[in-house]
């Protein structure tokens, strides 16, 4: 069968750690998979390689069938790949709007003559965007979109991780990187997080997500799959329920060796 | 080229490289603990400078002859003074800017070397001049050839390196450099430590400008002339060795200091175009080093978490 | 998608009125008049000192909320009325010349301090060079007019462009630098350019050149003229073409503001790797705005440099760099009308304190400490952006 | 009763008098007049000591019950600095109150501003810049000057050396149009004695480190350095000098003719050479006249080298006034007769460019921390003998 994210033999090393070490992970379409280890067993490090943030030291990434290992970030998000980041990075100086058509960067037009002068059609653009920009944040939270115009930097955590998971949104991927959208955030709050996102996905049915996570509960409910790495090392693969009474697993999340 | 023309100029070279790495130190420590640029840290050389002359003219004045007596006293003086001036700059105008953005800090410390500056003009008697300083160490000189080795140089070339190497020291040696080194690294751990910030910040401030101020009579010294005007480029000079070294290594301030100096010499007497381009050319070569090295020869370790 | 029924309309907060915003143009144009024509110092310094009470009294009486409402709001119409104010100003003081000098040199300095503001207000992109910038538009102004007949509305054009062109050569340096490190590859720059046209003879050295004044269509800016029977400074024509010359940057700045490409270029400043992980082109953006902001200041420079008729290095070191640097931060940063604020304040205060002249210097680095330290974000803090103010978004 | 009569006639006759006086005083209006001179930076007490001398001439008409008007004096600071230089004069030729002015001490700030008082016909007498172009290069009927331009100088001054016996020359000069114009001049005369320049060098005029210049120097082994330059530098190269060991005559041109050249060096200043056009102060027609009222005044700066032409340019301004009312046309009109007009520094005669024929040089060197006319000085009695001489 054919991947839509496929990573073969990935190695990355910072100085003396390996923190992806030779690692095969492969991501069928519109499935959702679960990235899980404990810390610093290189599930944000898989992200940043991916989206070309670091380089690979060894092994290969291929998307949609084209290898973007040596990709930069541009031409990776471009490919169809969005990602949230695991400590929010949003700008917090710029409106709710601002933020999420960052996002939405490759489906605006950035001809200097067009953004200057042209101001009519720039207008028609910007209306739809608004627009769309409106409709996709009410599925998280309405109130959000009568202070489309307000600065982020006022708003709660939860309110913020719903923008960044807007901004990732907009460009409508084919691959979403999710990175601890729990963190700092209530039980509660996670979950309802995750049902937005998964009505999201209903809407676009060929939305494949890949999800670092802790909450244990989260994942067994949403995910098809998951992948349990270990220093950097895939140690388990497959249906929530199987690796979560895996050895390995567990004597790798308590520290047994 | 004549032997004694080229050590000659190696001793030009050298003395300069000596001020501007005083110069440059100071700019390094503020960063390493701060990470901050204080960008008045020229100006306050020059109130060094003339702190010790007014030290000077007052001894002289209430009769004090004997030339090391007034040596040593200018130079007590103009560095206490400087490092009390450090402290307060730090105290009320660094510690406080730290949320602020890094240009505000930037501006700010500039538009103090303006008032700094701008204060030695007006309120020093006739500080539009530039004042004779007098010369305090022994003049006496041997000509090799071409090369003429004065004492005052060599002692001054000899004073820097001396101070140097104590930097070192302290540095590496002492409690207080081990805070000093703890807060350059971390602030929050250093705290945990249970190191105290804002007192190891001051002691540094207090340290880097007791330099400049050393800086300051050395320069006097050295051209037995001052003037409001001579720590805006030396600060600027001082500021850019601390670059190309790298900014946060010591190591990095004085070979950025030497480095500038050379550059300098170099455009003055071996190129081809006249010795007035030398300074052109210095800051031409500055500007290709950062292409080519962004952080700095010294490179200082940048990992981003994401 | 199911936006055309729902219009982007933002929650429906009645339009605000124009009337505060009129009034504040109004009192301000009387103001200035007033501070202007006025020569006895102590005049001089009650009437700061009334105006500084003055705003700070409307502060806290909340009457500035209003006037920035309608500023926001009604913009277009109220950058008519700050024109027509300029105008009537320039009128009052049709036959003085050092005034109209004065005022057409803060024209100028706003233009280039715009310029400015797209590099490092927008994309944060380090420039304490622009001085220089601004020297290499009024040498080019001061050459071409010389030893050439070029025409001089393109010699301007010529001199934004070279500003540019040079400015490209620091391009390298500046992409691959951050931080402090990226302001020293600009600081070297001034040092650099101010040493070079000093020990340089072809361009005059330390003694500068002269520039011809500007002449179009056989009409020379540089003679007085009659309107009527009424004998008019010279100053006036180029009051004119510096007008024309701020209100064109103004609206350029204004739509790059408000385009994709200044949320690109926020977007950089504020967080590279995240604005590269949504497919920005950083070097893109910032050799962009690095480019074209430089050609604004050069553009204003050459013009300058004919208002002036004179060019010397020391025009243009890099302690003047550091002037437009802080007005920029004393305005608020990003914010254009700030900007021509602050460049009044700046310019003309030290001009009309002249009892103080000696300590001039001083106090304006102390006011910039002091607002710095009170107010980090600037006199006018920079809005959040709204791309179609005025009930639309 | 008759005596009584005459009381009265006598009271009011007195009464109409003072009634005159008063309104006399009353009638006098205000006249602004400018000076413009380097109040700040390294030649500022050249600059001051020109101020108060104009000031000075100022102050005596004001209290002179005769004069017309009441004069009021502005003034502007140069800095030395071309640009601040035409700041200024824009300033003052900009301001319709303003009439007259003399200005500029400094040739680099002279020469950067005559356009701009021909701009705006604004008539000005030069006080103390040298600079032959300042005068000759256009021919603007507003520009004037006092003194001497540095050609008569620099041939005294090349004179004088080859007749010591001096053969090489390093030339040091600032790269303003005073340094290059001395450099210029004194190439030339000092060719035609058949002396020789080993090497020429141009320093900016805020350069601190002359070391590598000078090490240069020092190769070519010159038995003269020449300095066209201002006190400052002189100051700096001077002391530079003395750091390389260099054993050199020091030959100055009015540039350094100031106090603060002394001070600034101490003993090292001994054996400096420097040339000014005129004479000494005191040896000046008025020159007595205008110490005294000088002193009378307690300024805390001496007139220094250019303080007397300072003074004569303000009071021929000021006749000028006087004579034609205040009016920049008539005062340019007027100015441009000047023929064997008396004054302080001798007979005032401007030729077609404005230029004042200043013929005697004076020749000065430095003796026990003095400025010594060379003919009176013991260096020249042979009871002292300059580096090198024979």
């Amino acid at each position: 069968m054919t991947y839509l994210l496929e990573a073969r033999g990935l190695t990355r090393r910072f100085g003396g750690v390996v923190a992806l070490d030779n690692l095969d992970l492969a991501v069928v379409p519109n499935e959702i998979i679960g990235l899980i280890g404990p810390n610093g067993s290189g599930k944000t490090t898989f992200f940043n390689v991916v989206t070309g943030i670091y380089g690979a030291h060894g092994g290969s990434v291929t998307f949609d069938g084209a290898d973007i290992t040596r990709a930069s970030s541009r031409a990776v998000y471009h490919a169809g790949v969005s990602r949230t980041f695991q400590r929010s990075r949003l700008s917090l100086p710029l409106s709710i709007f601002d933020n999420i058509m960052i996002g939405n960067h490759k489906r605006l037009n950035q001809g200097l003559w067009f953004n200057l002068v042209r101001r009519g059609e720039f207008k028609r653009e910007f209306e739809v965007n608004y627009a769309a920009a409106r409709t996709l944040i009410e599925v998280f939270e309405p109130q959000l979109a009568e202070r489309m115009l307000e600065p982020v930097a006022g708003l709660p955590m939860i309110d913020r991780r719903r923008i960044e998971i807007c901004r990732a949104l907009i460009s409508q991927p084919k691959l979403l990187l999710l990175d601890e959208p729990s963190a700092g955030m209530t039980h509660d709050e996670t979950k309802e997080l995750m049902d937005d996102i998964l009505q999201v996905r209903d809407l676009n049915r060929n939305l494949t997500i890949v999800i670092v996570e802790h909450e244990m509960g989260l994942i067994e409910r949403i995910t098809d799959r998951c992948v349990v790495l270990n220093f950097g090392r895939k140690i388990a693969e497959g249906p929530y329920r199987q690796v979560a009474v895996d050895r390995q697993v567990q004597e790798a999340y308590l520290g047994v060796e | 080229m004549d032997v004694g023309l080229l050590s000659q100029y190696i001793m030009n070279g050298l003395m300069l490289g000596m001020m501007y790495t005083l110069v440059a130190v100071g700019f390094t420590l503020f960063f390493g603990v701060l990470d901050i640029i204080k960008f008045s840290h020229g100006d306050v050389l020059t109130v060094g400078a003339f702190t010790g002359l007014a030290t000077y003219i007052g001894l002289r004045s209430v009769g004090v002859s004997s030339t090391p007596l007034l040596l040593l006293a200018v130079l007590v003086v103009a560095i206490l003074a400087m490092a009390a001036l450090g402290m307060l700059i730090a105290r009320y105008l660094v510690l406080p800017l730290r949320s602020a953005p890094a240009l505000n800090t930037l501006l700010i410390t500039l538009m103090l070397g303006t008032v700094l500056r701008e204060m030695v003009r007006l309120f020093y008697p006739q500080g539009a001049n530039p004042k004779p300083f007098p010369a305090l160490l022994p003049t006496d000189s041997i000509n090799l050839g071409q090369f003429n080795l004065r004492l005052d140089n060599a002692i001054m070339l000899a004073t820097g390196v001396a101070i140097i190497v104590g930097l070192r020291l302290l540095l590496n040696r002492t409690k207080l450099g081990l805070a000093i080194r703890a807060v350059a690294q971390d602030e929050e751990t250093a705290r945990t430590m249970g190191i105290n910030f804002t007192a190891i910040v001051l002691i540094t401030f207090a340290i880097g400008s007791a330099l400049a101020a050393i800086g300051g009579v050395m320069n006097g010294l050295y051209y037995n002339e001052i003037n409001f005007g001579m720590g805006l480029l030396l600060g600027v000079i001082g500021f850019s060795a601390a670059i190309i070294g790298g900014l946060g290594s010591i190591y990095g301030a004085i070979l950025g200091g030497f480095l500038f100096a050379a550059l300098q010499t170099i455009g003055a007497v071996a190129l081809p175009f006249a010795s007035a381009y030398k300074d052109v050319f210095a800051f031409t070569v500055v500007i290709a080093l950062m292409a080519w090295r962004p952080t700095g020869l010294i490179q200082e370790k940048i990992s981003e978490r994401v | 998608m199911s936006g055309s029924e729902r219009m982007p309309e933002v929650k429906q907060e009645p339009q605000a009125p124009l009337l505060p915003g009129v009034v504040a143009v109004a009192l301000s144009t009387a103001y200035l008049i007033a501070l202007l024509a006025v020569e006895k110092q102590p005049l001089v310094i009650g009437l700061l000192a009334f105006g500084i009470v003055a705003v700070l009294a409307a502060h806290y009486m909340d009457w500035l909320d209003p006037v920035s409402r309608s500023f926001a709001e009604r913009e277009g119409m109220l950058s008519a009325y700050a024109i027509l104010a300029a105008c009537v100003v320039a009128a009052f003081f049709h036959d003085n010349h050092f005034v109209l000098l004065l005022f057409v040199t803060v024209l100028l300095y706003a233009v280039a301090t715009l310029g400015l503001n797209i590099e490092f207000g927008y994309a944060g992109v380090l420039n304490f060079a622009g001085a220089s910038f601004f020297g290499i538009g009024a040498y080019t102004s001061a050459v071409l007019n010389t030893y050439t007949a070029v025409p001089h509305l393109l010699v301007l054009l010529i001199g934004g462009t070279l500003a540019a062109l040079i400015g490209s050569l620091l391009l390298l340096p500046v992409l691959r630098t951050r931080g402090h490190y990226a302001a020293l590859v600009t600081i070297a720059f001034a040092l650099l350019l101010k040493t070079f046209l000093e020990v340089n003879d072809v361009l005059g050295g330390p003694q500068g050149m002269q520039v011809k004044g500007m002449s179009i269509l056989g009409w020379s800016f540089n003679d007085n003229f009659e309107i009527g029977k009424i004998e008019m400074s010279f100053y006036l024509n180029y009051f004119v073409i510096s007008m024309l010359l701020l209100c064109g940057t103004f609206v350029l700045v204004r739509r790059l503001e408000r385009s994709w490409i200044g949320l690109n270029l926020d977007a950089i400043r504020l967080d590279e790797t995240a604005a590269s992980c949504f497919g920005l082109d950083i070097a893109r953006w910032k050799i962009t705005a690095f480019v074209l902001g430089n050609f604004v200041i050069g553009l204003a420079g050459a013009l300058f440099g004919m208002v002036g008729g004179f060019v010397a290095p020391n025009n243009y070191t890099f302690a003047d760099s550091l002037i437009m640097v802080s007005i920029l931060l004393l305005g608020g940063i990003g914010n254009p009308w700030g900007v021509v604020v602050a460049t009044f304040i700046v310019v003309v205060l030290p001009e009309k304190l002249q009892t103080i002249q000696e300590y001039r210097f001083l106090l304006y680095a102390l006011i910039v400490i002091v607002v710095l330290l009170f107010r980090p974000e600037g006199l006018l803090p920079r809005p959040v952006r709204r791309y179609f103010p005025g009930g639309r978004a | 009763m008759s005596r009584t009569v005459r009381q009265l006639g006598l009271f009011f006759a007195s009464a109409l008098f003072v009634g005159a006086l008063v309104a006399t005083a009353q009638a006098k209006d205000k006249v602004k007049v400018g000076f413009i001179g380097p109040l700040t930076g390294g030649v500022s007490v050249n600059g001051i000591g020109g101020r108060n001398s104009a000031e000075l001439a100022v102050k005596l008409r004001n209290a002179d019950a005769k004069a017309k008007y009441e004069y009021e004096l502005v003034v502007l600071d140069d800095e030395c600095k071309p640009n601040v230089a035409v700041q200024a004069a824009t300033k003052m030729a900009a301001d319709k109150e303003i009439i007259a002015g003399a200005t500029h001490y400094c040739s680099a700030t002279a020469i950067a501003t005559v356009d701009i008082y021909h701009k705006f016909g604004f008539p000005i007498i030069v006080w103390g810049a040298v600079l032959p172009d300042i005068t000759y290069r256009n021919k603007y009927a507003e520009v004037h000057r006092v003194n001497g331009t540095m050609i008569d100088q620099n041939d005294a001054n090349a004179e004088l050396i080859s007749k010591l016996g001096f053969k090489t020359v390093a030339v040091i000069h600032d790269t303003t149009d005073y340094g290059k114009g001395h450099n210029a001049y004194f190439s030339k005369s000092l060719a035609k004695l058949g002396g020789k320049i080993v090497g020429t060098f141009g320093v900016t005029a805020d350069q601190q480190d002359f070391t590598a210049e000078l090490t240069q120097i020092k190769a070519l082994n010159p038995e003269v350095i020449y300095f066209g330059g201002l006190t400052p530098i002189g100051v700096r190269v001077r002391s530079q000098m003395d750091k390389l060991g260099i054993k050199a005559v020091f030959d100055g041109t009015s540039g350094i003719v100031s106090d603060a050249f002394i001070q600034g060096l101490g003993p090292l200043a001994e054996g400096a050479l420097a040339f000014r056009e005129g004479a000494s102060t005191e040896k000046l027609p008025g020159g007595k006249f205008f110490l005294e009222k000088y002193a009378a005044q307690k300024y805390d700066n001496p007139p220094e080298a250019y303080g007397a032409f300072s003074y004569a340019a303000m009071d021929l301004i000021l006749d000028s006034i006087e004579k034609v009312g205040p009016d920049r046309k008539k005062i340019i009109a007027e100015l441009a007769n000047v023929k064997d007009r008396d004054s302080i520094i001798g007979k005032i005669t401007f030729d077609d460019h404005g230029q004042n024929t200043v013929a005697l040089i004076t020749k000065y060197v430095v003796q026990d921390g003095k400025f010594v006319e060379w003919d009176d000085s013991e260096y020249a009695a042979g009871k002292r003998k300059l580096p090198g001489q024979k």
